[in-house]
């Protein structure tokens, strides 16, 4: 198998994937739940109305049509208008997506500078007490609550130093810049609206902290197992053997080998901050993908349920996707 | 002195991605006769373990046919394959790995008891595990050890026990010390020659070593690329090697004393990959006695030189 | 003419700190291994004489710690001098190595190539170094030496896998070549072409080898002198036909015996296992295994006694020759 | 008197492997301060669970108006909350809550996911394709949102919570039970069972079993404060445990509104999360080390 007939297997596993989790989708939100209307209006609703919102949901056919009708939606990515904002749900998840994905960018990029870093300190100082520090630190990032440590930042961090905002992505003063990918940080520097920039960059600080050191802490165990285990291996003597300077044994022979299940580990990562970000976002009044998710939730709103879960999903299958394209990319021993 | 083990046109071709094949094994015959210690001897990739596996059906082939005593078992199942499994048994090269970590002494050598149902109860099950680790030189001490708390000569013993309770006549030993020390090689093989008088077996000896084999066993057959190329009696082959191969094989293994050193003949080039094999003879490609286009054309057929020694080379 | 001395190990001791308690991997080593010469270091399973070879090169494997002695090579003590100057000055530069598992030895994400230029002098410019690469590829005659050298160690049989790391290992000329069971994991016929290369390329190059094998085959076929090691202490040293022919030691005894060849009938194993060496036996460390254990030998570790003329051997039962 | 000590010194010559790792095991768990401070920490969160209607000083649910946001005192060690009940007491009971959710899923995910693995991964062709496809699927949702999505469905509740969990948590250790098997089924000594004639019912119950469930047992101690967080942040968010439940992520989100002012309210909850998962995944990553022999071995 050449590197394109793997590409077709992993991309018909993708599109398996996507039909599976649309399927499940649908059985949570059309089949599971006994009585979704009376859920949405309560149990002394006038009958008009109960018909009136089985209509728009669809809810009145018969369940194979339901679900063709699901199908369309979601292949036509249109999901209907959500019941709690009344607008149409895509409108609503092109307005919140970006703002998730830019926070979940800059918590990213937090997690891989700093956790690869002290991952590798921790395993070259394996037993040292730089080492001791770093793992007890990133065992206390995995141990967190992030709705929790989002409250410690906002009660220190705001109100008693005042180094964050209360909330929100913009200072109510500062407009949003023109929309062009939708993130705030990328959109203002292409205006040249620098003050904006650095508005948006303020307001993403304290919900990127805390997911920052969440993610910190799952890559630096990562990196440090797999350096550790990489520097038991045979090529690491070798290289040793014929004199290589120490940091050329690390950053050369070791990294390399090590980088694989850190990657994966950064793909996973992917999910893990997804789910974080719908408990950050809820604890910072972010106005991203997370809370929408959790307000549709509460409110019960079936459509905009159904459309932003079938959104993060498809995000994680593809950062899976990607993930395994990579990993495929960096070992030259994969033979397909 | 019957037969035991009979091959006819052995084949296992494993598939390999797309219409692509591994010819482990490419037509093998052989027989086995009773109280034979038969050796199949080779370097990796010639095909020789899988053919011990083949024998005893843990591998299926895909065509020929093997005999047990004279009867076809090539396709036996279910019941009659549990019973032919009393007759004939393995003892794997590394004992390391052929023991289960997690299981004691006494667990691992009654395993085949409780299958057969053997026993009755639990106490004639350890009288019996007991009296076998007695035969292999091993102690009622060990009974409720585990694998790793023994050392690898003690451990191959084991699995020459476990092999040896349910009373076999046919035993594939396959490579049973190349993992061992050598001075526990010698007594491990002093004690197969000894159970082997006692209990009278018959032995499939698979080697690389072909010092080992010449010491240890009656009969040989050297493999090449899932090939038989030479196959007799130890003493006459040694004495007289016909194929290119074997000669050059008997020339490279090390010897301890200098009077027994021929020169050596050294190969060139590697051992092919059994994926999509040299066309005619598997050895052409390295050697040195090459008689001319027919070796890349033609598969040589095995024939007869000296009365019981057959060599399969386009020389003769 | 006496050679002189390029190694010189001088009463080493090393300590192995497991969950278990101290294993005494090496009970007091001394060693010598001549300019230019093929020294063979048998033992069996367990006996230190891979953690020999590595503590040539200073680099012991955890949890492993030289206690003491010292290791001179060309006058100095490697286990003295300061860790930047051994890896500068030894490592790669005057001492290699080469090992059992040739394609685990290899990195696996870097080209065979890379690997090799990467251990050439850096101040070679980058295409002098690819060109030296190509040369010592085909020297150890390996067909096709520039596709080689644009792949991955993956691509490689075991034996081509040996030849790279020969070849990288020779790049700098070094004086003293480690080869830690180098033909174990191959077959025969392939470890026939690696071994009579090392011999061939040893010549060229001036340089000497410490073989470090479990087969004394080997050895006897390819080596200049011997030394036998059993549970961290060295019983015998000598030139190899003295060995072979005039063994004195009994543990040496013991294993020819158990060595298959054409002229012996019958295989005699020696009795008893390796001992634990987290409590090693008293006295000689071979007694409990030994046939002519006498009472002084459960007592006393054995003086290395001269035999004859570059003949030692550490054992009661040689105290008629000369105390060395 | 002889009788039994006769018993019991032929006990221990059958158990003296037993006893000696017991004894190693033992050993290695002394040498790592971090794994006996885990450890010390799940034993106190277990006696804290089954001691708390006798250790804690008032009752968890009675409201006492007349004492709300009460802050840290004497009588009320770690203060009271809106409704005047005592902190430390729900605190104390919110142990029993988090436990049992733990136990629950834990116990119906790691039989479920180690029975499917071992199958897909010793019969293989379309069994193993359709169980690895199926988890594939479940794996594709961030499990805490999963977990959001089936609560929602199912309607919020602390079984709805435990149920959500689950669905979540068994492909993982099938895909670990199905790896492991792929391994185990090609060595040695399953190909020696083989040529004894044993069945395949009783090899993969007698030989792979065992080592693959010893895997993921260790995986599971890991997910341990896994499994509490998740539940913790289901109640915070309204999809999980409902009032007046002594549920500390709940208790978190009633809290909340009181951050500022009574900072207490919110931040001790919280804190019995972290300290709950932090000793869980302590005692996970040590029972990882000690159980693998070569970093064991390793010093």
């Amino acid at each position: 198998m050449n590197f394109r007939e793997y590409l077709v297997k992993r991309m018909a596993l993708f599109i398996v994937v996507i039909i599976g989790v649309v399927t499940v989708t649908f059985l949570l939100s059309h089949v599971i739940p006994a009585d979704p209307v009376g859920a949405i209006l309560g149990e002394n609703a006038p009958p008009e109305l109960v018909k009136k919102t089985e209509r728009l949901l669809g809810l009145h056919l018969p369940l194979h049509q339901q679900y063709i009708r699901y199908v369309k939606g979601v292949v036509y990515w249109d999901f209907g208008i959500a019941l709690r904002t009344q607008n149409p749900v895509s409108k609503d998840l092109r307005a919140y997506f970006p703002a998730t994905l830019e926070l979940v960018t800059l918590a990213m990029l937090i997690a891989i500078t700093c956790g690869i870093g002290l991952g590798i300190l921790s395993a070259v100082k394996r037993n040292k007490m730089s080492d001791n520090i770093s793992r007890v630190f990133s065992l206390v990032g995995i141990s967190m609550p992030a709705f929790w440590l989002g409250l410690l930042l906002i009660l220190i961090l705001y109100y008693h130093l005042g180094i964050i905002p209360a909330g929100g992505r913009l200072s109510p003063r500062i407009s949003p810049p023109l929309t062009v990918t939708g993130l705030y940080t990328v959109d203002s520097l292409i205006a040249g609206e620098f003050r904006t920039f650095w508005d948006a960059l303020y307001h993403l600080l304290g919900p990127a902290l805390v997911l920052g050191w969440i993610q910190t802490a799952y890559i630096c165990r990562v990196t440090r197992s797999s350096m550790l285990e990489v520097f038991n291996e045979e090529y690491i003597r070798t290289a040793r053997v014929k004199g290589l300077r120490e940091k050329i044994v690390i950053f050369r022979h070791a990294l390399k080998n090590a980088a694989i299940p850190v990657i994966t580990m950064v793909g996973i990562s992917f999910g893990y901050l997804l789910e974080g970000s719908v408990l950050t976002e809820t604890v910072f009044g972010y106005p991203g993908l997370g809370r929408y998710a959790v307000n549709s939730f509460l409110s019960l709103d079936l459509n905009a349920v159904v459309g932003s879960i079938t959104l993060i999903a498809i995000c994680f299958a593809l950062s899976n996707l990607i993930v395994d394209l990579l990993y495929r990319f960096l070992d030259p021993r994969i033979k397909y | 002195m019957g037969e035991i083990v009979r091959l006819e046109h052995i084949k296992k071709h494993f598939p390999w991605k797309k219409r692509r094949y591994v010819k482990a094994i490419d037509g093998v015959s052989l027989l086995i006769n009773k109280r034979d210690i038969f050796a199949l001897a080779g370097e990796s990739g010639s095909g020789k373990t899988t053919l011990g596996r083949v024998m005893l059906r843990l591998i299926d082939p895909t065509s020929g046919a093997i005999f047990y005593e004279g009867a076809d078992i090539t396709n036996i199942k279910t019941e009659k394959e549990i019973e032919l499994r009393r007759k004939m048994q393995i003892v794997f090269q590394d004992p390391y790995s052929s023991l289960h970590p997690r299981k004691k002494i006494k667990a691992i050598i009654g395993s085949g008891l409780k299958t057969h149902h053997l026993v009755k109860s639990e106490k004639e099950l350890v009288e019996k595990v007991e009296e076998f680790l007695n035969l292999v030189g091993m102690g009622k001490e060990h009974l409720y050890r585990y694998p790793h708390e023994l050392s690898g000569g003690q451990r191959q013993r084991v699995a020459i026990a476990r092999a040896l309770i349910l009373n076999p006549g046919f035993v594939v030993l396959d490579e049973p010390t190349s993992s061992l020390d050598v001075s526990v090689q010698a007594e491990v093989l002093n004690l197969l020659e000894r159970l082997r008088e006692n209990l009278n077996l018959t032995y499939l000896f698979i080697t690389h070593d072909l010092s080992l084999a010449r010491l240890f066993t009656e009969k040989i057959a050297v493999m090449y690329l899932g090939k038989m190329t030479e196959y007799g009696e130890t003493e006459d082959i040694f004495k007289n090697p016909m194929h290119p191969y074997t000669k050059a094989l008997v020339s490279v293994t090390p010897k301890l004393d200098p009077k027994e050193r021929t020169k050596k003949i050294i190969l060139k080039g590697e051992i092919p990959s059994p994926i999509d094999p040299p066309l005619g003879c598997g050895f052409h490609t390295r050697c040195i006695e090459k008689v001319g286009r027919i070796c890349e054309r033609e598969s040589p057929q095995s024939k007869e030189m000296e009365e019981g020694h057959f060599v399969a080379c386009h020389l003769y | 003419m006496i050679p002189e001395a390029l190694v010189e190990i001088n009463d080493l001791v090393i300590n192995f700190y497991t969950y278990r308690g101290v294993v005494k991997a090496i009970n007091g080593v001394n060693l010598e291994i001549k300019k230019g010469e093929f020294f063979g270091l048998v033992g069996e399973t367990g006996c230190g004489k891979s953690v020999t070879g590595s503590a040539i090169l200073n680099l012991v494997p955890n949890p492993g710690r030289i206690e003491k002695g010292e290791i001179i090579f060309k006058g100095k003590d490697i286990l003295s001098m300061d860790e930047d100057d051994v890896r500068e000055r030894i490592r790669g530069k005057e001492i290699t190595m080469i090992m059992q598992h040739p394609i685990a030895a290899l990195n696996p994400v870097l080209k065979n190539g890379d690997q090799i230029t990467e251990a050439l002098s850096r101040k070679m410019s980058e295409g002098a170094a690819k060109k030296r690469a190509i040369e010592l590829l085909k020297e150890v005659n390996i067909p096709e030496p520039e596709k080689i050298a644009n792949q991955y160690p993956h691509q490689l049989s075991g034996g081509m896998a040996q030849r790279v790391m020969i070849a990288m290992m020779l790049a700098t000329e070094p004086s003293l070549l480690i080869a830690d069971e180098p033909t174990t994991a191959l077959d025969v016929s392939i470890q026939a072409q690696v071994l009579s290369l090392l011999q061939d390329l040893i010549k060229r190059h001036k340089a000497s080898v410490l073989l470090i094998t479990h087969d004394l085959s080997i050895v006897a076929e390819t080596c200049d002198r011997v030394g036998v090691m059993y549970a961290g202490d060295i019983v015998e040293v000598g030139e190899v036909d003295q060995i072979i022919n005039n063994p004195r030691h009994p543990y040496t005894v013991g294993l020819m015996r158990a060595i298959p060849s054409d002229s012996r009938k019958e295989l005699v194993g020696i009795r008893g296992s390796v001992p634990d060496l987290v409590n090693p036996p008293p006295g000689c460390r071979f007694h409990p295994r030994c046939d002519y254990t006498r009472d002084i030998c459960k007592e006393r570790k054995p003086k290395t006694m001269q035999m004859e003329s570059n003949h030692t051997a550490a054992c009661f039962l040689c105290e008629g020759g000369r105390s060395g | 008197m002889v009788d039994l000590r006769t018993t019991i010194s032929s006990w221990k010559g059958r158990h003296s492997s037993e006893i000696s790792d017991a004894k190693e095991i033992v050993h290695a768990t002394k040498k790592s301060p971090l794994t006996i401070v885990g450890l010390s920490l799940v034993v106190a969160l277990v006696l804290v669970a089954i001691l708390a209607p006798y250790i804690s000083p008032h009752d968890p649910i009675a409201m006492h108006l007349e004492n709300r946001l009460a802050s840290p005192s004497m009588s009320h060690l770690l203060g009271t909350d809106e409704l005047g009940r005592d902190i430390l007491s729900r605190i104390v009971h919110g142990t029993r809550v988090a436990l049992l959710i733990m136990i629950i899923v834990l116990a119906i995910d790691l039989p479920l996911g180690v029975f499917l693995g071992i199958v897909a991964g010793y019969f293989g062709g379309w069994v193993d394709e359709i169980i690895m496809r199926m988890a594939d699927i479940f794996m594709a949702f961030p499990r805490l949102i999963l977990a959001m999505a089936i609560g929602a469905a199912l309607g919020p509740s602390l079984v709805n919570t435990m149920i959500a969990i689950a669905i979540t948590m068994w492909p993982a250790y099938a895909r670990l039970a199905r790896g492991e098997t792929l391994s185990i089924k090609e060595r040695t000594f399953i190909e020696a069972e083989k040529a004894l004639g044993t069945s395949k019912a009783r090899i993969i119950l007698s030989s792979i079993l065992p080592l693959c469930s010893s895997t993921t047992i260790v995986r599971a101690t890991l997910d341990m404060g896994n499994v509490i967080r998740i539940a913790a942040g289901m109640s915070f968010l309204g999809l999980g445990a409902q009032p007046p439940t002594p549920e500390w992520g709940l208790m978190v989100a009633t809290g909340r509104s009181f951050l500022i002012n009574q900072w207490w309210v919110p931040t001790f909850p919280g804190f019995a999360i972290l300290l709950a998962v932090f000793g869980f995944n302590l005692l996970g990553d040590g029972i990882r080390d000690i159980s693998d022999p070569h970093l064991r071995r390793g010093e």
